[in-house]
């Protein structure tokens, strides 16, 4: 079978997780590879938890359910590791990336995950608003996944976010946020 | 070849670009979750002037199936989208458009009936309208729903079928889910559907006809009825045909069965839309463990492809068909009616159990998948001891 | 408008031959309000009823253009669909650009003022270029005589029954016509059979309008209300020689009565109906008393209406706005956008 | 055109237009309800003034006229309901039962 990779976003409504599982997923797409992007559909408001899904592989991706088994976590608000449990399912060797100003051990034990969960951190808030101006932290941070995990490329990323803005935003806000995913691909700790 | 146009789309944005390409005449709708994306799609095609449709926001689903009727007997390419609550408000017009012989295309997102209220995926709409007439499509995925729209106008406008064609994706995993997909280019698209050019108008004044007339006791019923049967079961031929056509357009294969290892499958799961996919990368895993199970899928419920589902299942040794709707009280849910009868009417008595998944949208997992394979293990002897159920439940608490 | 020698040279438009019973006030009605068609060809709806099914038992039409009847509640719907059919195959350049159809929905009351409400409303509300015709005659006549929305108070039907407990109909009847007219469209009038030339010449305004336009028609069903079958005209004329149906238009919002009969007690509207024998049995005066007194009120309420378009007028010419149909929004339906290539 | 629709009582599944339509307009001409009679209106014409009322308000589209002129009844299609009768401002037009008429005819003949 070929290498499927499922990746789980975490958020609350409004934080763009659905965004950044588009942005991962056509940013695979680009460069030939299959995808699958959705949230599970509810009727969230504002503020309230959600998740999204993000699928990539090399091969049509015929499965359509949720991702209950996911390779890669990506949690948008640390706020969510005291209510949620953004490890579940994940899988051995799994990877867990979190928005937060929190050390890769803090998360560890807040979110109890296992020995063997690779745990990146980086403040992607920070970066946004540094960069682009405002706290949207999921364009930075799918720039750390591709630090990460290597699954989809930073360059690439780049250009999907140029490609994909340009028209819809100001040249100052597209520039803002290819800055944010390099400083977020340097920056990220593992 | 065509120009193909790789884009990452929801299955619903893919029916408005086939709708859009297929430029129709009229456009009744009513909006409905999860089919409101294609209504809104569609308008930005029209507030473009990328169409000449004749956009008609219609008060209620209801309404939208009576102006497509209107407008399909006025001589228009028609076509209209809907789900769940609006589709069970259109039925009785649903029975007019067949029985008029219009030949409406309806995209449907299919979704839940209340109650409970649900907005998830489930066959619950669309299998209630399931004997109005109405030719039926499933598709897998978001590629499927654009493939099968682009045929149906195909099917439906050919002089020989003469029917209203639903093309169905189910409610968010294929209406809303992005996936990558391929957009054929307009021109190809335009030469492949071509122009609809009716037999008969209201519009047309110096030959008046009057549609919808009454049938007075005795008078023509029975007669009409059996034409719609006739016509329906010619269908086949031309859905096969229209899909060998589309196959050399798109390179992509049709089959209105669609089969998964079944030519050494002992235990088979027969399955209808989005779910297709989730068992057929169960049965890939359990294949490649040496495991002798298949997929069945059909892509066409209407008319019921019972000799191509046979042929798929002859050498089974145990049958599950999942269903994606109750029939609360019935021996069991409408595909597998459908194929028990099937394989009854050949004289096949290979056991088969019917189970009841994924409603209300809930979730198809793998593991529910190969339990149900497992399950198929010992059906035979189970059946025998009395210890199985003819519906069996899936994924509830 | 052409006289009677001119209208009688006409195209037929309702062939003889249907069903429909002797003496039906229905058939006339369609009959006169088809004149106001000229020449110009018409496609007719109608919704289910006692028209739709006495006229089109296959292979028997008697509609001589284009007819199409679908459900009960649908007749407006559908009729949305083949106005907008007209205009996207013109737009497309399938039907030629000057060709001009007139279109007519019908339905009865039950079809209008009850099941069919939402769809006459949204279609109004829409735009579309169509004449929506209800034949009145106060009841579900098909179905054998079970009381609608239109069904006068106290009167006898088989679902307001007559009995020492309840006098008949309980509900005073809706306004439909006020109704329509408050979806401001270009033209809604109130017409009735036996007043042949007020009906023609409002059909024939309607027709002429672009956008939508409506017609309330008396229409007597002497079965129904329990007359001889050779007095549907007799009674509508009684219905609006006592102010029980006045007949009235509604032009671009301003509102104007056109017959303007002596007033009859509403008894010689009354007595002659079977419906209403019950009214004239001792103790029941103040049945009679009730529907007069509602029946001058709905009057009083028409005449106020005419004296406010009055001051209406005067208010849109102080503030330099134009009549409904002098801007043409009202006629814009369905989808505005021109084709563009 | 003209639609041949004789003899569809016997036609089968294969030989009703599509959708059970029409295939032309006003065919219920052929439909003959003139035996729905039991009475009929006999047109005087010394009182006709030829005024059209009468054709004006026939439910059955059975008054025929000609050239602007009132020039008899259809009584292939009158179904006798008498409104002509009543509409009638010159009392050109009464009421006599389909029995009498028939009789009267028949002498007529001879």
């Amino acid at each position: 079978m070929a290498e499927l990779t499922e990746i789980r976003w975490h958020a609350r409504a409004g934080q763009g997780a659905v965004t950044a599982s588009r942005l991962v997923a056509e940013t695979a797409m680009d460069d030939g590879q299959y995808m699958q992007a959705m949230p599970e559909y509810g009727a969230e408001r504002q503020g309230a938890p959600l998740k999204a899904y993000t699928r990539i592989s090399p091969d049509p991706i015929e499965i359509h359910n949720n991702i209950l088994h996911p390779d890669i976590v990506v949690v948008l608000d640390d706020t969510l590791l005291e209510v949620v449990n953004v490890c579940e399912g994940l899988k051995p060797n799994g990877t867990l990336i979190v928005n937060t100003r929190m050390t890769g051990d803090e998360v560890r034990e807040a979110t109890r995950a296992a020995a063997d969960v690779k745990i990146a951190t980086v403040d992607a808030s920070d970066i946004a608003i540094n960069t682009i101006g405002r706290d949207i932290p999921n364009t930075p941070i799918a720039g750390a996944l591709a630090k990460v995990t290597g699954v989809i490329d930073v360059e690439s990323l780049k250009k999907y976010v140029e490609r994909s803005f340009t028209g819809k935003f100001s040249d100052k806000v597209i520039a803002g946020n290819l800055a944010s995913v390099d400083r977020a691909y340097e920056e990220v700790h593992v | 070849m065509p120009d193909v146009t790789v884009l990452a789309s929801s299955g619903d944005q893919m029916v408005a670009e086939a709708f859009r390409q297929a430029n129709p005449d009229v456009l009744p709708v009513y909006p409905i979750t999860p089919q409101t994306i294609i209504v809104e799609e569609f308008d930005k095609f029209v507030a473009q002037g990328k169409v000449h449709t004749e956009f008609v926001p219609v008060e209620s689903e209801h309404s939208a199936m009576a102006a497509a009727i209107g407008a399909s007997a006025a001589g228009a390419r028609t076509v209209t989208a809907t789900a769940s609550q609006g589709l069970a408000y259109m039925w009785e017009e649903l029975y007019v458009a067949a029985g008029m012989r219009l030949p409406i295309v309806m995209a449907n997102a299919n979704r839940a009936l209340s109650a409970p209220i649900n907005i998830h995926g489930d066959h619950s709409d669309i299998m209630g309208c399931r004997d109005t007439g109405w030719i039926m499509y499933f598709a897998e995925n978001a590629q499927e729903a654009y493939d099968d729209t682009l045929m149906a106008f195909r099917v439906a406008e050919h002089p020989d079928v003469m029917l209203p064609v639903a093309t169905t994706l189910d409610g968010f995993i294929t209406s809303h889910a992005l996936e990558r997909c391929e957009l054929l280019d307009d021109e190809t698209v335009a030469a492949f559907v071509g122009e609809y050019k009716p037999e008969r108008s209201l519009l047309d004044t110096d030959n008046p006809n009057s549609f919808g007339m009454f049938a007075n006791l005795g008078n023509f019923y029975m007669e009409t009825k059996l034409a719609m049967r006739k016509a329906m079961e010619g269908s086949l031929d031309i859905i096969k045909s229209v899909g060998k056509e589309f196959e050399a357009v798109s390179g992509r294969p049709f089959e209105v069965v669609k089969t998964y290892g079944t030519e050494d499958a002992e235990r088979v799961i027969v399955v209808m839309g989005s779910s297709i996919g989730n068992v057929r990368h169960v049965a890939k895993q359990l294949r490649a463990k040496g495991e002798k199970v298949g997929v069945v899928g059909l892509r066409v419920f209407r008319p019921f492809p019972s000799n191509e589902l046979v042929a798929a299942l002859k050498d089974a040794k145990a049958i599950a068909v999942m269903d994606r709707c109750e029939t609360v009280g019935g021996q069991g849910g409408p595909l597998w009616q459908e194929t028990a009868a099937a394989l009854q009417s050949v004289g096949i008595t290979t056991p088969t159990r019917d189970y009841m998944y994924g409603l209300g949208g809930a979730d198809v997992t793998v593991q529910l998948i190969e339990e149900i394979f497992e399950d198929l293990k010992t059906l035979e002897a189970d059946k025998a001891a009395g210890k199985v159920a003819d519906v069996t439940y899936k994924g509830n608490r | 408008m052409a006289n009677i020698k001119q209208l009688s040279e006409l195209p037929q438009r309702l062939s003889p031959g249907h069903s429909m019973c002797g003496g039906c006030g229905a058939t006339i009605a369609v009959r006169q309000i088809l004149m106001g068609a000229g020449k110009t060809p018409v496609v007719c709806s109608a919704a289910t009823g006692c028209l739709e099914v006495s006229t089109t038992t296959f292979p028997f039409t008697s509609w001589e253009g284009g007819f199409i009847h679908n459900t009960f509640q649908s007749s407006a719907a559908t009729m949305s669909g083949v106005e907008a059919a007209f205009r996207g195959l013109k737009r497309a350049g399938k039907i030629p650009a000057d060709k001009d159809i007139k279109f007519v929905a019908f339905g009865g009351d039950g079809g209008t003022y009850d099941i069919g409400l939402q769809a006459l409303s949204g279609a109004l509300e829409r735009g579309h270029d169509f004449l929506y015709v209800c034949y009145d005659n106060g009841a579900y006549m098909n179905t054998g005589i079970q009381r609608s929305g239109a069904t006068p108070y106290s009167a006898w039907t088989t679902t307001s029954e007559v009995g020492d407990a309840v006098p008949g109909k309980r509900h005073f009847e809706k306004d439909l016509t006020s109704i329509v007219a408050a979806h401001h469209i270009p033209y809604a009038a109130q017409a009735s059979i036996s007043n042949w030339n007020d009906l023609v010449t409002k059909a024939t305004k309607a027709m002429d309008i672009d956008g939508p336009t409506f017609l309330n028609v008396l229409a007597p069903c002497p079965r129904g209300w329990r007359v001889p079958f050779d007095q549907a005209v007799e009674i509508a004329k009684l219905g609006v020689q006592t102010n029980y149906w006045p007949l009235y238009e509604v032009e671009n919002d301003v509102w104007k009565l056109t017959e303007n009969r002596r007033k009859l007690p509403i008894e010689d509207f009354l007595r002659p109906q079977g419906r209403f024998r019950h009214l004239f049995k001792p103790g029941n005066e103040h049945l009679i008393k009730e529907f007069q007194t509602n029946v001058d009120r709905h009057y009083a309420y028409l005449q106020a209406r005419v004296a406010g378009s009055e001051a209406y007028k005067d208010a849109l010419e102080e503030a330099g706005l134009p009549l409904i149909s002098d801007d043409g929004l009202a006629l814009e339906s369905g989808s505005v956008q021109p084709f563009q290539q | 055109m003209s639609w041949d629709y004789s003899g569809n009582e016997q036609w089968t599944w294969d030989q009703i237009p599509l959708g059970a339509m029409t295939l032309e307009g006003g065919t219920a001409t052929g439909h003959k309800t003139g035996d729905w009679r039991v009475q009929r209106p006999i047109w005087h014409t010394d009182k006709c003034k030829q005024c059209l009322i009468c054709w004006m308000h026939c439910p059955d589209s059975s008054i025929k006229v000609s050239e602007q002129k009132m020039c008899g009844v259809d009584y292939e299609h009158c179904k006798g309901c008498g409104v002509c009768v009543q509409v009638c401002p010159f009392n050109a037009l009464s009421m006599m039962s389909e029995k009498d008429a028939r009789e009267l005819d028949e002498k007529e003949a001879n």
